[in-house]
């Protein structure tokens, strides 16, 4: 098979602008990954199926990855050189000003997919789409038109995660009920209140059971005040 | 009210490329269509999984599964558990198959940590696997010929050969069902060379079961009027739609991972790939037969050639195990089809995402494909044909 | 009224059996109850495997399994119940006929399980329903399944038909339905059944 | 010929039948509360906590060092660590478990606990008949319910307890060598002050692993 970067190259050849990025993998697996701009996304994947060396005809997996926004404290240790406010000494001696000014990093859901190829046996290649936040701008396209396997699976995504892909044909929740309004994958997600029973918790288990009891405790004194 | 069904056959719906040809409803005909809920309650959806289905008199015009009625939160789970703590929960996946989700599981940390695994304990595993391989596919064919109306007998036959083969599970693994026999880096026990005579004496037995099957069943004159020519799956739309495992095989499609990929030890191995030819109901209840004596196969070298030696790698850790930073998608070929897990991995001793790519769910995107222009009678066995689990499908 | 046991015992060898109504009765309840054709997950096939030649369950007279709940008096909750499946087990045991049993097969049908802290699965089918049997297990085997099912002929034998713990067909003012919870937009709603569900408090 | 394939296979049924009276090999039907399946070894059901000797209060292998706690996928067992310490099977004071509560109603069997557990105190049983009709006081078994002697763990895997207690013994024996060396070399040390044996000798186990290999 061809590297990621004769597949980039090729890929820029036939969608011009495509704007592939190589993301890579530090793992022992190796699988690095190619990230795709969501609007040529749909031109590039047609042309990995179709291109005859790569014949990636078979899309395998697709999964959503949740990146939250990400509080990066420590990691601004940037030298703001600014504070010249010293007797006189070095001004980069003054990091105590990180801790006050935290940089957040916006999130993004980031959907994966894995190719391969079944007429060629070969495989995997990567491809990563993102959208731009957590929000309100959670729209990426589909690539159902292209590989119908997408088709479940991103529903699937649209359920837990909340990515809408546009261009899917049926584009509703699977998995969870329909007045169901969260997305459970998430990270930020919170399963609702029912921890009247729990015997052996642990940590987060633990500490809804006991804010679960207190608030029954006070539900019950506060009714009980109203009846006298 | 809007009916969906109108909708749909006018072209808002899915597209209607699928249909391939054959007309939706017939609109001289004046009758309405009739919809159904099958499921989730239904004898023989395999659990709890529906399809609303929308009738032309008997004909299917439409029909959309409905899943999520087993949705376990395993991926959720996953990432709140520690590497070694999922283990357990991958057994509940395809609950029909638990030692083969064990072992995708194992081959995508073990890609994911870079570990290797002792000669002995791939050959252990190549053996369960096969067993479980042999197991699910009798009853997958059972449930099929249950389905079809033929209540008890080829079932209980499966279930029979299914029995001696839970037995040896649970003798090696000590649970008939949930084995979690599998660590990163080689298997939790060794097996006594008791235990692989056993299984030699039940891999003896084998292909007289097999034999046997084949006997009750594939020359059935009303099992082949049920099944010929139904729920047929073209190749190329087998292909797009991700279908694997004996659904794509039996459309003619020469894939399987074993020969592909060449994980653990199948390369040593001498077995073929049973190919069908129409794609049909038929065909896949055959290739099932098939591949259940290629299994017999594998079991009958990978017994023979087993070695002496240790069964984990010295290095894996069980406590404590914390991957680098990175992502590993492993899969293998689970009796269902590809099974695979994608990881990626903060360097923490959860990972930070746990995907399962279960072939089941896969395998129904084109359902309503195979099922489109059938009687209701046929939607019950195309569905028994896939092969589903709805442990693996909900998740 | 009741009979001396050893009485009945030295009668029977005699040849005369001495019965009441409510053994006759309850006898021939326990003897042909006839479980719903209902698997939710992993436990249905140990529920299955139990049904087959090695374990047979017909030998207990349950081996009628029956598709529709209006035939059916026993309802085995044999896997995890989700949040998305509840309202329709619910809905299928308030279509049961009277008397009706409940045996909840396995970990996840008693309290969830090792999913109990999804979002998407109930704690527990005695949120809503009455469960008369809890076999522990995960799966249980076919045999713990075989034993559940004796206790349950042992309870149903110890009703008697009038006062006090008397089956519920028999007590007019038993509950006949189980309010079916509704999906809400993040939960089931109510999350439990207060006349059904009473928690012990366990302080940790 | 119509009807050969039907014909072919309602013989092998016919087979079937026959031979289920005269081949083992068709698993007929085991009567199961008067006949059992022949018990396998390594099956595993629920933990249970080995103790040693006569008193399972006293014999607790367990530590609390809540190791399988903190392992358990369901996370299904709860410990609380007692204030005072009593002497395990070598002898070395330690902490026991005041409360160790199991939820078998949320158990899954995996055995990760009886894996992770360095101190041998873990166990999987291997009774399976636990129906119950009480809910709650039914399912979660405390200490006094999961504590089961060495000489039950010794009849249903006897196998597994025979090694685990060959590895007890050999530990037991390392450290009562060491105790001995440093008592002895404490009692050469101390030849001259006659007072400075005392301490440095250990008290002798108040409880000896019982059915050892040894």
């Amino acid at each position: 098979m061809k590297t990621l970067e004769e597949i980039q190259a090729a890929i820029e050849a036939a969608v011009p602008g495509a704007g592939v990025e190589i993301v890579p993998n530090p793992a022992p697996s190796g699988e690095h990954s190619l990230r795709l701009k969501p609007e040529t996304a749909v031109e590039v994947a047609t042309f990995l199926r179709d291109d005859g060396e790569l014949a990636l005809d078979y899309l395998s997996n697709v999964t959503g990855v949740d990146w939250p926004d990400k509080e990066i404290a420590e990691k601004v240790k940037v030298t703001r050189a600014v504070t010249k406010t010293v007797d006189g000494v070095e001004q980069t001696a003054e990091e105590t000003v990180e801790e006050t000014r935290k940089r957040v990093e916006p999130g993004f859901l980031e959907v994966v997919y894995h190719l391969f190829s079944m007429a060629r046996s070969h495989g995997p290649v990567v491809l990563r789409m993102r959208t731009g936040n957590r929000s309100d701008r959670v729209d990426l396209p589909s690539l159902t038109p292209v590989w119908r396997s997408a088709e479940f699976q991103e529903r699937e995504i649209f359920d837990l995660y909340g990515v809408v892909f546009k261009g899917h044909p049926d584009l509703r929740r699977i998995l969870m009920w329909d007045g169901f309004k969260d997305h459970p994958m998430r990270r930020d997600y919170v399963a609702p209140d029912d921890f009247e029973y729990e015997p052996t918790p642990h940590d987060e288990v633990l500490a809804r059971a006991q804010a679960h009891r207190a608030a029954q405790q006070a539900a019950a004194a506060a009714q009980e005040g109203t009846g006298q | 009210m809007t009916n969906p069904a109108t909708e749909y056959a006018a072209g808002q719906g899915i597209g209607d490329a699928r249909l391939d040809g054959r007309m939706v409803v017939d609109p001289d005909s004046g009758t309405d269509l009739l919809e159904v809920a099958m499921g989730p309650h239904h004898p023989s959806t395999h659990g709890v999984f529906r399809m609303d289905v929308a009738l032309d008199g008997e004909r299917i015009t439409r029909l959309k599964p409905v899943f999520g009625y087993l949705h376990r939160n395993h991926e959720k789970l996953g990432e709140g558990h520690t590497y070694l703590a999922s283990m357990p929960y991958t057994d509940r996946l395809d609950y029909i198959c638990s030692l083969t989700n064990n072992w995708a599981y194992a081959l995508a940390v073990e890609k994911l940590a870079g570990q290797e695994v002792p000669e002995r304990a791939e050959y252990l595993r190549v053996i369960v696997g096969e067993l479980t391989r042999v197991q699910n596919h009798a009853l997958s064919v059972g449930f099929l010929i249950q389905d079809m109306g033929a209540s008890g007998t080829p079932l209980m036959y499966a279930f029979r050969e299914r029995e001696k083969i839970l037995d040896l599970f649970e003798a090696l693994t000590g649970s008939r069902m949930m084995c979690n026999y599998m660590r990163f880096g080689g298997c939790r026990v060794d097996a006594t060379s008791e235990w692989l005579d056993a299984v030699r004496k039940v891999v003896t037995g084998l292909p007289q079961f097999a034999d046997e099957f084949e006997q009750l069943l594939c020359t059935n004159e009303i099992l082949m009027a049920r099944t010929q020519g139904v729920g047929v799956l073209r190749p190329e739309l087998a292909v797009s739609a991700g279908v694997t495992g004996p659904a794509l095989r039996a459309a003619g499609v020469n894939y399987d991972i074993r020969k592909v990929d060449r994980y653990s030890i199948y390369d040593r191995f001498k077995f073929k790939v049973p190919l069908g030819e129409h794609g049909d109901v038929y065909d896949r209840f055959m290739i099932r037969l098939l591949e259940l004596r290629e299994s017999i196969k594998i079991l009958e070298q990978a017994l023979k050639e087993i070695p002496d030696g240790p069964v984990m790698d010295p290095k894996a850790k069980i406590r404590n195990f914390r991957p680098k930073v990175g992502e590993a998608y492993g899969r293998i070929e689970a009796p269902k089809g590809e099974l695979g897990f994608y990881l990626i991995s903060d360097g923490g001793p959860n990972p930070y995402r746990y995907r399962v790519r279960p072939p089941s769910f896969v395998n129904l995107t084109i359902l309503e494909d195979m099922c489109l222009g059938h009687n209701v009678a046929d939607v019950v066995l195309i569905l028994g044909s896939v092969d589903i689990v709805l442990g693996e499908v909900d998740r | 009224m009741a009979v001396d046991e050893g009485l009945k015992i030295e009668l029977g060898k005699q040849g005369v059996f001495v019965t009441t109504l409510q053994e006759l009765y309850n006898w021939g309840r326990r003897s042909s109850v006839w479980p719903m054709n209902f698997g939710l997950a992993c436990c249905a096939i140990e529920m299955i495997a139990t049904t087959m030649a090695r374990y047979d369950l017909a030998r207990f007279g349950a081996e009628v399994f029956r598709p529709s709940p209006r035939q059916a008096d026993m309802m085995i909750i044999s896997g995890t119940v989700t949040k998305k499946m509840a309202p329709q087990v619910v809905r299928l045991y308030n279509q049961m006929a009277e008397p009706r049993y409940v045996i909840a097969m396995g970990a996840c049908a008693i309290s969830g399980g090792p999913f109990k802290q999804g979002y998407n699965v109930l704690k527990g089918i005695d949120r809503y329903i009455p469960v008369d049997i809890h076999i522990p297990g995960c799966p249980p085997r076919p045999e713990a399944l075989l034993e559940a099912f004796m206790a349950l002929q042992k309870k149903i034998d110890a009703q008697p038909l009038t006062g006090e713990g008397r089956p519920r067909h028999l007590d007019a003012d038993a509950p006949g339905e189980f309010p079916v919870p509704a999906q809400g937009e993040h939960d089931l709603e109510p999350a439990a059944n207060k006349n059904v569900w009473t928690v012990p408090v366990v302080i940790r | 010929m119509l009807g050969e394939g039907i014909l072919k296979g309602l013989a092998e049924t016919a087979k079937n039948f026959a031979g289920s009276y005269v081949s083992k090999d068709r698993l007929t039907t085991v009567q199961y509360p008067e006949e059992r399946i022949a018990p396998i070894e390594a099956t595993r059901d629920f933990p249970f906590l080995v103790y040693d000797g006569e008193d399972w209060q006293a014999g607790l292998r367990c530590v609390a060092c809540q190791i399988c706690e903190k392992e358990c996928p369901p996370k299904c067992i709860y410990i609380e660590k007692s204030k005072d310490k009593k002497p395990d099977y070598v002898g070395k004071p330690q902490i026991y478990p005041a409360r160790f509560d199991i939820d078998i109603s949320v158990c899954m069997s995996c055995q990760i606990c009886v894996e992770v557990c360095p101190f041998e105190a873990i166990k999987m049983d291997t009774v399976f008949e636990l129906a119950t009709e009480d809910r709650f006081g039914g399912l979660l078994l405390d200490r006094s319910k999961l504590a089961k002697s060495n000489e039950y763990y010794h009849t249903i895997h006897p196998t597994e307890a025979a090694e685990v207690d060959a590895r007890l013994a050999e530990e037991k024996a390392k450290v009562e060598a060491k105790a001995r060396a440093a008592a002895e070399a404490a009692a050469a040390k101390a030849a001259a002050a006659p007072a400075a044996g005392a301490p440095a000798k250990t008290e002798p186990p108040a409880v000896k692993p019982a059915g050892g290999a040894e």
